[in-house]
């Protein structure tokens, strides 16, 4: 029988290695796996690689693991939104690595390694500071830089139901990087707010697909 | 002369905002633009974070914390709005599917490069959003700021000084003193607020300038 | 006010030139728009670059473009469907030109050029004859082609759904090729068995948004 | 000696299939392989055209014409199912997501190589379908096939003769008269039908045989 569920944060987290890429959902604090990012930090795993949209809000889920400098390097396109303070602390300290990777290309490099695609030509950044150092062709008359996939070790995401096999249903703007991280990692937790019976999600409403996750606890 | 205040900047640029169009509001003075939509227009608002038919602020006791646009404000859902995942909103951006995204801008070249993404101040980090991939992938970039910073430097460069968020993008700039259009002639002066002249606007711009044939007065009723 | 809606089958083929490419949905008969195909054949429209899984079922839709001629070339993954008669008697009378690409490869590409990627790489093909004369790179040790995107100058889909603005919902596996071509075309054209009034459709279970779709005919 | 029905293949394939794997059954035989799942065990099938979770075929009097599987016959959806459309099946294909693809072959070769798409017959247009995608992608590649051809050509080879569908992928091969794995050190003989012995088998093979120490009579009940 298919059941993802395990039964706490902790066991949910479990695995994490230090060093670890891990792929955080959300944007800004909206759709943030802030409870499993929280237990995450408990485990004491460090050095760790972050890919998100922004680098933390207040002082919990992504924001208190830069806070306790578990984060070697943060990935992302805006790292300041509402009370970085954590963030913006450890970058003026020299304690956190920066690399700024436009929203867009981003997301289109966690799908990448999720469709087995090596690599791929666009034209955001190309003729910019954030396309330097990148292979470039002129396609069409057009600057394109290629661009690789970004693949995590584990990724952290958040939803609203889900049912014991993963199908995962999200609210509203909350669904943001979900899905697309969920399918990038090598493996997926979950937290939800509920999980139903099998057969009770709609079969042409689920977003994201049970085969992309592997753990689901409730928050 | 009388330049626009912020909320006239935002009404102009809104004018020309056509029936149907998907349209994506820059963070800041774009964002105010949806506040003045002609009457019977329907304009779909797209949004960075998986939004299309975005509506304004919330009533008090309707908020959705869930809800938010790309500059983080709670926002409204009208009917016919849907929701997707980051990598389609994107794709949409991306692959050509907006009519225009309305930009801020640090400075704006004659050529229509875009600089709006960093200053690089030491003290200030950097980060980049979705200006790159709005700026290469909306049909068509239009800008929203002052002709002038604080300080009173040009912002409609010959060069960008700044660093770049895409080469040749921009076709249209809103300032509080002119509507002008990026053209291979050079920036094309449409629109100028009253008691100004090309001189006294040439003084407070870095590129050259020529006047459109059939320029008008650049005026907007108190909003 | 936004309204996709367009009173015939005949207006919604309407502007399509000889020599066009045309993106035709659907996984053999099912998701296959047929009317739209039917009409597109009677505007008299030749030279067609027709983009499909299969090449025609039966005497009808895509079937019947190829039966009178109209279809130059077909880039499919798999011609032969079920009575794939008009296809085969196309094929041997040396009338029809095929080209022959994978699935997921078929898929992608016309993702790519909905996406505003210019190419990308991808195992599928890699030493094999359909990867033949295209650009090769190694990546981590495995080999992979560059594959260029595919963009319809019209695309004729088939949902189940849909309000004025052009927002679609489908019907269980009659989905299958029909978002991605939407997604992948100037013109996007959709017969839908049902237009229903703006806000009724949930706005988490829209599966195309309105902004890939162009004209809406009921059928 | 006693070969393996068509129905005992795809038994003796379903047996290998793991509680809660994620499986593509190639058209034709591997199809067969989901009346034969373990007891106990909940496998869900995927489907190039845009299905996880598929089910048996429906009943007389609950066929859902919009309900078809890659190989276009009617199928039914379980409690758990879901549909996508045909970009995101494929991502889950290409992505690397399937435990396993379960395919069939007109020839496989020693290295792995799987050769199932075309025989260059000109008489017979070629088609590929998912294939390459499935041979690429997967976790597993199994292959499902008799051991030779109608015309007694053994199928399992030195190296393939018709044009490949990937190289190196397929990892077992599930035949009328054995179960055989290919392996670094060339094909190896895991299992082997009743009465038959390597020297037998080696006659009906062109790629070399190894025996695996722990081999085993391959046995399947009537199904």
């Amino acid at each position: 029988m298919i059941d993802k569920r395990v039964r706490s944060l902790a066991e949910a987290v479990s695995g994490v290695r230090d060093g670890a890429t891990v792929l955080c959902s959300g944007f800004g604090a909206v759709g943030e796996p802030v409870e499993l990012l929280n237990a995450l930090r408990e485990t004491g795993v460090r050095d760790l690689v972050c890919v998100a949209n922004n680098a933390g809000t207040g002082d919990e889920g992504l924001a208190g693991l830069i806070k306790d400098g578990r984060v070697r390097k943060i990935i992302c396109s805006f790292p300041r939104t509402t009370d970085p303070h954590c963030f913006e602390a450890a970058y003026k300290a020299g304690k956190l690595e920066l690399e700024i990777v436009p929203q867009g290309t981003l997301s289109e490099r966690m799908r990448a390694a999720a469709a087995g695609i090596g690599g791929f030509f666009v034209k955001t950044a190309a003729g910019t500071q954030l396309g330097e150092g990148k292979e470039t062709r002129e396609i069409d008359g057009e600057l394109y830089v290629l661009e690789q996939p970004i693949k995590g070790d584990v990724a952290f995401c958040r939803a609203d139901r889900a049912d014991r096999w993963g199908n995962l249903i999200y609210r509203k703007s909350a669904r943001n990087f979900n899905p697309v991280m969920a399918m990038a990692a090598e493996l997926t937790v979950v937290q939800v707010r509920e999980i139903v019976e099998l057969g009770s999600l709609d079969a042409e409403t689920v977003v994201t697909p049970g085969i992309f996750v592997d753990r689901l606890v409730v928050v | 002369m009388k330049p626009l205040s912020r909320r006239q900047m935002a009404w102009r640029a809104a004018q020309d905002l056509e029936d149907g169009a998907y349209v994506n509001l820059g963070i800041g003075l774009p964002t105010l633009c949806s506040d003045f939509i002609p009457q019977g227009r329907e304009i779909v608002f797209h949004s960075e974070n998986g939004i299309l038919g975005m509506g304004p602020a919330p009533r008090p006791g309707e908020e959705d914390k869930d809800l938010i646009n790309a500059g983080k404000q709670l926002v409204t859902l009208l009917p016919g709005g849907v929701f997707f995942h980051h990598n389609d909103a994107f794709l949409m951006i991306r692959g050509g599917h907006l009519d225009v995204a309305l930009l801020g801008a640090f400075e704006v070249s004659e050529k229509g490069d875009l600089a709006n993404w960093t200053t690089e101040d030491p003290n200030f980090p950097p980060g980049v959003g979705g200006a790159m991939d709005l700026a290469v992938g909306a049909r068509e970039v239009r800008v929203l700021v002052e002709h002038v910073t604080k300080e009173g430097r040009p912002r409609i460069r010959k060069h960008c000084s700044y660093p770049l968020t895409a080469p040749h993008c921009v076709k249209r700039v809103y300032t509080n003193l002119a509507v002008l259009d990026v053209t291979r002639e050079g920036v094309v002066v449409r629109e100028m607020v009253e008691e100004l002249d090309l001189e006294g606007l040439q003084a407070l711009t870095e590129a050259e300038l020529r006047l459109a044939n059939d320029w008008r007065r650049l005026a907007a009723p108190e909003v």
